[in-house]
């Protein structure tokens, strides 16, 4: 397998993995697997100001994803919250190299936000 | 390989020897034994001899004599001709061939094609170690079974199977036996004419050899159709200009192998090696712990991803599934068929020593290894335990 | 070759140029681009990409897209594939073949198999120079043919097929056409996919490159059931591990070849050759006088038998009958189909120029034919006239 | 072809090849040729007290063909004509390790030598 330098870089520096001290406040979390498509992903964001303000991710995965979720949470981080929904993961096969063929694998992330934001939506309701 | 780089992937091919290198440039330039080993002039006569100097050092290699040995251009071809020649040469004996599912493609895929054209397949079962029972071969065979075709050494695990016990079932029961020999060449020792064995598949490029050469074993007055027409080469039962060069360093390459001292040897690294990578918590070696080949260590790490493992220590060259059909990672139906779950099969990786692996290497890989499957659990923390059982 | 020896029989197989050596040897040992190139690893992908730029080199050479180009083991496999994979996979269409009596046993033998599959096969025919008219090809058509097999340049006399032409009629008439372009990369330009081709087999030792690499050419859309099966590699169509530095060989090969510059310099070789030849009383030049590749001349010696005169001349490597099958002499069939009676077919003999043949070497040769056919022809002083007629 | 050196020396040298002058007197020739073999051969021999004085032979044929005239020269030169009757092919085929498929063609040359003797009888009667 070719992997794009921008993956390459990604899944081996990993900068945003690993959980968030869960004790701390203004935690949203959101998981999303695939047994058949053998993924399964976990973002943590923390909120401050209606803003997202970090974003941490567990993964397991091929390197695609891997580097999916760190570009992903780079996006996110400074970010308003309405930013879980703009974000393509078209986009990021485009930016990364992703082969197509991958797709299925990384809209799983979007599950995952998706989550995530609907935790946001019941902290707020 | 570039600096730096460990290769521990010499079950999909091995470099070339350089006395090798050296005896097919030998026959390459206008200096060289370089005509037509068909033609009838002077040059033409020594590369035939060449060739049928290499025709005798692959068969004294193999325990085979030389009018038994025909080169093909791999064994993938060699298990073509076996399968599709024997069924088509024998089909007044029936139409029913029995292999297992721990095959290579170029055996499988074949029988695929038998079955398109009317021939009926049986796949013997193996144990959750990967080893097949000479007892259940002898229950799958039918009055009208032509051959049975069994690997002798996995590719993935590198699992022996008896296939002197095996043919023996088959012998006695009239059918022919085919085994596929490609990983054995160098590490195994082969006894091709004493054992009850019809047919049998070889390369090169797994014993230092040159890629793009092989052969078929035929014991004499067995029948095989030919899968190629035109020219009277081989018999008549592989035409095609003979490629010299290739056929030398074939024959360079087996005369330099020595399973019994080189075997030991590699047993040495693989053990050494499993030694390092046992230390990691939940490994698990697949295939038989003993019935195994030494140039093969197929390990699943539970909780990894062998793609990104692979990526993570991406200066060592170690096999994701199955080494010959990469292109398409998929989980190896090997170890599907060995039982493993398809998220355990998609954490293994395949180590391959040879002939200039060194301690130093093996090593290194052990301590990268734990290093990097530790970071990629914690990078998978929290995950569910589907991914790791 | 041997001090002393004159290699003339460049059309049985050339050396390996010594570009091309090097260019192979990056591929062989362990320092070298030697992992499999369909592994996922860095070596493997390294070794991938070498054989990515040998296609290409190729595609280039012979005016064709990379896509397809398909590696096989020689033209031998490749007319094989191109006449029973396409006939196999248009089965729909019917299972009528048109092919000629001058073509390579390759395609001649493959026709009879495919004659006893129950095919049929018509022989279009050609003009006592070896020429095959489109007309002649047209009224051969039938509403079941399927395919028709023409070679480009024959390996015996050197003519020149005008596949072009032969090909348009083809395809006009809704028929797929393959071309034996074994002999003809690197001495006549090929623009397969200008050209209305469908198919075209094409091989790397007949043009400095290695034995035991060929390609086959396929059309964008056409479809060819493979021979072999087991892997993914070239799309599946011919599985087997891909000989890296077999094919990087026959890249830089090809890259190499120059048809526009080489063709005339072995012209200027072939016909200094035959001047000096034509000296001998009673010679002929079998084969269309200009319609025809710049590196054959067939040659016969009316009163001689050319396995003496090659014995005579020993220290030439000239080429008796046909160069691929030499082992068994028997009187040229192509020959024979071209009207020559069975003394005069076995009185030639085929000189092939290359890319290493010197002007003395060619003025040293036609000196020594002169003196040998001499000495036969008086050797045989008395013999009746069918020995020479 | 890989011929053997007494095939190769003899088919290069032939050194009894060429016709007897036909004036001279004592002098018996007899020919034979096989068109589907592609061989002709003559002999002729000089007969002097009853026995042969020399041989000389004439060939169209393959190294193996011409090698084994010159052989036969060889032996019969010096022998009562009695030789031309003994003289075997097979022994040829076997001095010479000439191939077995070449026997057809060297029985013709066993021809030749018995329509010498047919013509050695006649002048006798
Ligand atoms: C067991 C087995 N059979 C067949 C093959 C195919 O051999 P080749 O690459 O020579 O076609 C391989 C390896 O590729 C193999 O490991
Ligand atoms: C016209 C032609 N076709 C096919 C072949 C076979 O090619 P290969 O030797 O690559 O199998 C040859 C030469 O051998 C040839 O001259």
């Amino acid at each position: 397998m070719d992997y794009d330098s921008q993956v390459r870089q990604r899944f081996l520096s990993a900068h945003r993995a690993g959980p968030l001290n869960d004790g701390a406040s203004g935690l949203v979390s959101g998981e999303a697997e695939d047994r058949t498509l053998n993924v399964w992903v976990r973002f943590q964001l923390r909120m401050l100001h209606g803003a997202i303000h970090t974003v941490r991710y567990n993964v397991y995965g091929c390197p695609h994803t891997v580097a999916a979720a760190e570009w992903t949470a780079e996006r996110l981080e400074g970010r308003p919250a309405g930013a879980l929904d703009e974000l393509s993961m078209r986009k990021c096969l485009e930016t990364l190299g992703i082969p197509v063929e991958k797709l299925g694998k990384l809209l799983l992330l979007e599950d995952a936000l998706a989550a995530c934001r609907r935790r946001l939506d019941e902290h707020k309701g | 390989m570039q600096p730096g780089e460990i290769y521990l992937d010499y079950a999909a091919t091995t470099p070339v020897d350089q006395r090798v290198i050296e005896a097919m440039t030998e026959c390459l330039g206008l200096e060289g034994d370089s005509a037509n080993p068909s033609s009838s002039h002077p040059p033409g006569q020594r590369a035939r001899a060449r060739v049928e100097k290499a025709r005798a050092q692959i068969a004294q290699r193999v325990g085979a004599s030389p009018e038994t040995i025909r080169f093909t251009s791999g064994a993938t071809e060699s298990d073509n001709l076996a399968l599709l020649g024997a069924m088509a040469a024998n089909k007044h004996r029936g139409r029913h061939l029995i292999t297992s599912r721990l095959e290579h493609k170029a055996v499988l895929d074949t029988a695929g094609a038998l079955q398109s054209r009317g021939c009926t397949v049986s796949f013997v079962d193996h144990d959750d170690d990967g080893v097949i029972s000479p007892d259940a071969v002898e229950a799958c065979i039918r009055d009208d079974t032509v051959l049975v075709s069994i690997m002798h050494v996995n590719n993935e695990t590198g699992v022996v199977q008896d296939i002197a016990a095996i043919g023996k079932r088959c012998h006695q029961r009239g059918v022919l036996f085919h085994a596929d020999a490609a990983q054995s060449t160098g590490k195994v020792p082969l006894k091709l004419d004493d054992w009850p064995v019809d047919l049998a598949s070889l390369t090169a490029h797994k014993t230092y050899g040159p890629m793009g050469i092989g052969a078929i074993y035929i014991r004499k007055g067995v029948n095989v159709q030919p899968l190629i027409h035109g020219g009277e080469q081989e018999g008549g039962l592989r035409p095609g200009t003979l490629a010299t060069h290739q056929i030398v360093g074939f024959g360079e390459a087996l005369e330099l192998a020595d399973p019994d001292q080189e075997g030991a040897q590699l047993a040495e690294r693989r053990d050494r090696l499993w030694n390092g990578l046992s230390a990691i918590e939940g490994v698990r070696l697949n295939g038989h712990p003993t019935q195994r080949s030494p140039h093969v260590l197929n390990v699943t790490f539970p909780g990894v991803q062998a793609e990104s493992l692979q990526l993570a220590v991406s200066e060592m060259a170690v096999s994701t599934g199955s080494a010959c059909n990469s292109d398409i990672p998929e989980p190896s139906y090997v170890l599907s068929a060995m039982g493993l779950s398809d998220a355990l099969a998609a954490a293994t990786l395949r180590f391959s020593v040879g002939r200039f692996t060194t301690e130093a290497e093996i090593d290194h890989v052990a301590e990268r290894m734990r290093a990097e499957v530790a970071r990629l659990r914690a990078l998978a923390r929290g995950a569910p335990n589907w991914t790791a059982e």
